[in-house]
């Protein structure tokens, strides 16, 4: 459905614009749709727009999950 | 109906085209499926049409290319390059310092396979209607190993060896296509003979091929149609650099069928395929293997991917363009 | 070498679970193109245990788009002295008679652009021609769409429109949800679309239709992680929207770019391809903006055209039948020559079928 | 500098443009101003860039062209064409239909002639970037007679016969590109090998050469500059059909410089001229003897006018466009 | 055969006749470049008695453009957006920074057409774009840019313009014939010139200067029974303008091309390539039709620029020094690269001695 | 200076245009500059142009002159 692909912000051109880099690319994105944008960031970036930041944290119901599949494995308790 | 630039992608499309012409030569023509025709005398004759654009790019310009491009074809077959014919179509317009250093490229290839050029012609075209120059090369030269490799000689068991990382030319040219700015890439344009000729003593050495125009996927394909062979490959030993894998990731293309030009996949027989690795490694330090001809799934080439499943690779389908989805 | 082991270590320790918590035959449905695509090319289907099959959904903005409409692009791209832009992906849909690919083959300015941005660029530096957008996709592209419209109000660019086709999948999962024929058990969620969403307009489908959801990201792991919680759901019938894909998406979704999209866009209803109208699931520009409306701008009329003959895409979009099922499948219908969408973009369900399986290995 | 229409003329400046290439390429290129060279085993290589507008035009087409084109190349210097290889650029949008026409077209002068085709290749270009379809053929082929024909050879005394009227190629295009009618007109576009064949048991056969670009005019130059002689032709004698003088009047073109492309200019030695014409007069029933080699005026050549005078006659020295003076 | 025996009887017969007429060197100018090239290509030289010479005159409409009119075109062809038509003849004239035939090159869209009329039809069929077109020539062809200008007055057609160069002969042999540097025994005067100027134009030579004159056509013969007339009327003092083409030539001219000429340009003062100013020598659109100059709707300045250094072409023009006298003559230009107009035309004079003599035979 | 060909007219379009002849070629032609065209009419074209109808008479000085000619070569009385 929607290709999106995580850059790392290299350079801050204007409000609207930056400089991303995927792995050794680099390309230039539009940053409308990012409030707060840093260099350094990690965004998704769907059709030359960064459409939301990327977090380290898998989140609480992917936890959650490897718990119940490690449990199945028996490598945690029920 | 009218030709499209899928036609011209190097996948199914292009196959189809030139089955097409073919049928018309009927016996008048060789319809073995190789790159290089082998004719009376042991001589191999190939011809290419050159048209990249841009016409200079990281790693080779056209004039490079095209030497390459057209002595790798017979270098896959075994045969040396001796003898070029060139023709150039060049727009009203070109800067001539452009058409000489193409040239001059061109010529530092030659050079170095100690090959002649034996035949040339040129033509100017109005303006628009050519994108600056065209290059045609046909390129000559001996068969020089004990029985001609090609894809008749593919076995079950036979050690696929790539010669280098894939996708290089492929993702350079659709990196500058369509304004990514990548650094560190270049084309991996580069003339094959070099690596060939060793091999041409070996006897295990079954069937090459550059992987141009449609790339890996396409040449394995072709080679498990043609031959009636399956093949297996192993996603994981497939060498690959990461800037050919951002290009592919960003414009939605896969690996498999972006174009190299200095590259081959090489068929050997199993008891010497660490020979062969052995001696590619002298001049391709990435050479390595990534799988092999099987008996299953005759006419299919299976990929196992990285998390260890299973698919079908099948030839590029149409043009490549860059995809939001 | 490390990586790649830990990678396979964690699909072997899902696999294990999900034979594990699959004890009935469970059909799950990934809504999402993206997801279609990197299950075929990740192989993932040939280490799922027997009983557990994955079915397409609607989530191919190509495949969605409706004939009607293709035509109403392609009628636009063929007047003279117009630079139609498009997103690669629509180049080879199938109108009823061609498509922007054959266009351009014989001679209309038909340019691929990767975003609506540089859509605008060509207008810029085109001022005497019009420059008309091709505007598709779901809630993901549709901000981005928006954000260039406000951009060509504020700098009063007058060659520019787009012709808006912008779909919504909420509308779209829940007429799916509610069919009879439909028996799925599960949905993997769009990972992109729920990164602008968020998880809230997904929780109609545990709590009206008692099926399983997860918002799973795009790699093979991710999506087998997907696969695994949807079976956990069932099993413990703990239906609900499970958010895998924390790492990008947030629960509220994105603010920012919802309201870039109420700034520009109504909700109107809006056609699928094989589905037919859907209240509510499509976006047309506020009156405000209709100056940038190509399909007001040229006059454009929208057809309903029925789909080629033969063509079971919508069976397929459904999930009522898989593409091996349709009587034409690579057959008469083929990537080289698709007859209906699904062929088309390489993340159609019938593309994607076609290229990793259609030959059995 | 930049590369014009004049340097695709066939005259002198095609000449130039040709030379700095080949000066480049210095002693890995073959420097011999023939149309075919001869390589290792008495083979004949040529290449020749075929990108005739309109594609389509009475006597032939670009398909037909290109396999007369590159085996009359062979032809003329007594190397019977056996091999083909035929590279096809295609613009985007072209009918499917045209490229087959062309393609037959092809085949039918390579079946008369039995030659095969060995390799191909096509590709696909935007549109906009070539004018519906250009063709590259190198031909291949076997010398047949006892010394190579070629312009070491000519000697004074040597008699010059032409097959057949001149310019007609040259003219029908020059009339269809300029929206000029002529019913009547029609290439002479065809393959020179079953005319040539005969003539290599001849020993009194010294040279030939196919007066294309650049025409009659520009080849005699070619000769007599290449071999260092003179060279006397009389007006009179040129056998030129009416339609072709009335295109070369109304544009303003000289005759000598409008290219043939079945049409050869023969040179032999004076005691077998008769037998030569003889010979040809089976297949080319207006084949005449033109002029002769002389050790006059070196590097010239000299026409005897209608009226008696005596002019010289220069190569094509740039694009031949219509001059209303 | 019979006719081919007869020319050359005839020719025999007239070279015989000049032999015997020409009892003193005699120098003729052929004024017109197609003569000139005639000349040349028959070979007509090689007959003559060596006290018979022929130089060649100011007669090639490229040849007497002068090089701020040609940077004039060139400034024109090089505006975007602008078809600019011209003949052949005019495509490779450098100016001084190049010709039209490089710029075209570099992209202009110049187009070789072979009348003015085509010229008009390109407006027809662009009218989206300007058409200019490259009024050149003498008598001969500016009526037909009279009458197409008429056509596009009429038919109130906007987007096309001449840039109007055109130039007219007597003058020229005015300055000429009064020339003390010049040396002439007789002129053979241009016959399509004549063809719509008649004979009283050429008048006040023989009366005012005492030279022989002599209307021919074109063919070898043509200009053999010229240079005889000649010779003829020196030998007996007979001075006249003969009109030695009346199968083309009326004596009146032809009256109806003359109207058109003066319904549409008034005579004004032009600069001639080598030649300088000469008073009423050229032609310039009347304020009527000024709508259709292409100086005037795109602003052009005709500068005054000096000849490239070295090119002696006005004296060549003026038949005072042959082409092989100019210093840079087949050494720094040649057709290939001409540095003066006279190589550029093939009917330049240095342009068709180069092809036809240049090497010694 | 200016190539003119003679051509025949063939057909007669309208008051300005008409089909001519040069031999087997046929073009077609402005003929502004002619009054009383017709069909068979041999007429000089220059740069597209009828620029005047042709006779078949060369007119008195050309005959004049080769009386002159054939008296200087014997062949006439003086
Ligand atoms: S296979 Fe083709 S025709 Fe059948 S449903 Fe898929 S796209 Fe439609
Ligand atoms: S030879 Fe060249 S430079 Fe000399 S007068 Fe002629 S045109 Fe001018
Ligand atoms: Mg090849
Ligand atoms: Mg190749
Ligand atoms: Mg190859
Ligand atoms: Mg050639
Ligand atoms: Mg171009
Ligand atoms: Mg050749
Ligand atoms: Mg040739
Ligand atoms: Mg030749
Ligand atoms: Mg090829
Ligand atoms: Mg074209």
């Amino acid at each position: 459905m929607c290709l999106a692909v995580p850059h790392r912000i290299e350079e801050i051109l204007d409000s609207k614009r930056a400089i991303a880099a995927a792995g050794p690319l680099r390309v230039e994105v539009r940053t409308d749709l990012i409030d707060d944008l840093n260099v350094g960031d990690i965004v998704l970036v769907h059709a030359g727009f960064a459409i939301e930041k990327c977090e380290e944290e898998d989140g609480q119901e992917l936890e959650e999950l490897w718990e119940e599949v490690l449990r199945l494995a028996g490598k945690r308790d029920a | 109906m009218f030709v499209e630039l899928k036609h011209g992608s190097g996948g199914r499309p292009t196959q189809q085209l030139i089955g097409e012409i073919l049928s018309i030569y009927g016996d008048n023509s060789i319809k073995d499926l190789e790159d290089c025709a082998l004719i009376e005398g042991g001589l191999g004759v190939t011809i290419d049409g050159f048209t990249v654009s841009p016409r200079f790019f990281p790693g080779g310009d056209i004039g490079k290319l095209a030497v390459c491009g057209s002595t790798n074809d017979l270098a896959v077959r075994g045969v040396k390059p001796m003898y070029l014919a060139m023709s150039i179509l060049i727009e009203e317009g070109l800067p001539k310092e452009e058409l000489i250093k193409v040239v001059k490229s061109a010529y530092g290839v030659s050079k170095e396979l100690d090959v002649k050029l034996v035949a040339g012609d040129t033509k100017v075209l109005p303006r628009g209607q050519a994108d600056g120059m065209y290059i045609t090369c046909c390129a000559l030269g001996k068969a020089v190993t004990g029985r001609p490799w090609g894809i008749n000689n593919l076995s079950s068991g036979d050690i696929l060896v790539i010669t280098g990382p894939i996708g290089k030319h492929g993702a350079l040219i659709s990196a500058l296509h369509y304004g990514l700015d990548v650094d560190q890439l270049a084309s991996d344009c580069a003339p094959l003979w070099p690596l060939m000729q060793p091999l041409t003593e070996v006897a295990g050495v079954k069937c090459a091929r550059d992987c141009t125009r449609g790339g890996l996927g396409t040449v394995l394909c072709e080679w498990a149609e043609g031959a009636g062979i399956g093949i297996e490959i192993e996603e994981d030993l497939i060498p690959l650099d990461p800037e050919v894998a951002s290009v592919a990731d960003v414009l939605g293309f896969d690996v498999l069928h972006l174009a190299c030009e200095g590259t081959a996949v090489i068929a050997v027989a199993p008891d010497c395929a660490e020979y062969v690795l052995s001696s590619l490694r002298v001049l391709a330090p990435n050479c390595t293997a990534i799988g092999k001809v099987t008996e299953d799934h005759p006419g299919i080439v299976g990929l196992k991917t990285e998390i260890g499943g299973i698919r079908v690779v099948d030839m590029l389908a149409g043009e490549m363009v860059p995809r939001i989805c | 070498m490390r990586a790649r082991e830990m990678l396979k270590d964690k699909i072997k320790l899902l696999c294990d679970a999900l034979n594990n918590l699959a004890d009935e035959p469970l059909t799950f449905m990934e809504v999402c193109g993206t997801h279609t695509v990197a299950i075929y090319r990740s192989g993932l289907r040939s280490l799922l245990p027997k009983n557990v099959s994955l079915v397409s959904g609607p989530g191919c903005p190509v495949c969605v788009t409706d004939q009607g409409e293709v035509d109403a692009a392609i009628q636009l791209a063929n007047k003279g002295d117009l630079i139609f832009a498009t997103y690669g992906d629509m180049l080879r849909v199938p109108g009823t008679k061609g498509s922007l690919q054959d266009l351009r083959a014989r001679g209309a300015d038909v340019r691929v652009v990767k975003s609506c941005d540089e859509a605008l660029n060509l207008a810029l530096k085109n001022p005497t021609k019009e420059v008309a957008f091709l505007g598709v996709g779901f809630e993901t592209t549709a901000p981005s769409t928006a954000a260039v419209i406000l951009e060509a109000a504020e700098r009063e660019i007058e060659n520019f429109s787009v012709l808006c086709f912008h779909k919504l999948v909420p509308p779209a999962l829940r007429l799916l949800a509610g069919s009879k024929e439909l028996k799925v058990d599960g949905f993997i969620l769009p990972g992109h679309v729920s990164v602008v969403l968020g998880v809230a307009p997904y929780m109609f489908l545990p709590r009206d239709f008692k099926v399983a959801c997860a918002i799973a990201g795009f790699e093979a792991l991710d999506i087998m992680e997907g696969i695994v919680e949807l079976a956990r759901q069932v099993r413990y019938k703990d239906f609900k929207v499970s958010l895998l894909y924390a790492r990008a998406v947030k629960p509220e979704g994105n603010p920012l770019a919802q309201k870039l999209v109420r700034r520009v866009f109504d909700e109107a209803d809006a056609r699928w391809r094989g589905l037919g109208e859907i209240k509510k699931s499509g976006l047309r520009l506020k009156a405000e903006f209709s100056r940038f409306d190509a399909a007001a701008k040229f006059d454009l009329r929208i057809e309903e055209v029925p789909l080629p003959s033969g063509c079971k895409c919508g069976d397929v979009l459904m999930g009522k039948i898989t593409p091996q099922q349709c009587p034409l499948f690579a057959k008469r219908c083929n990537p080289d020559d698709p007859v209906g969408p699904c062929m088309v973009s390489s993340e159609g369900s019938c593309a994607a079928c076609y290229k990793y399986s259609h030959k059995v290995m």
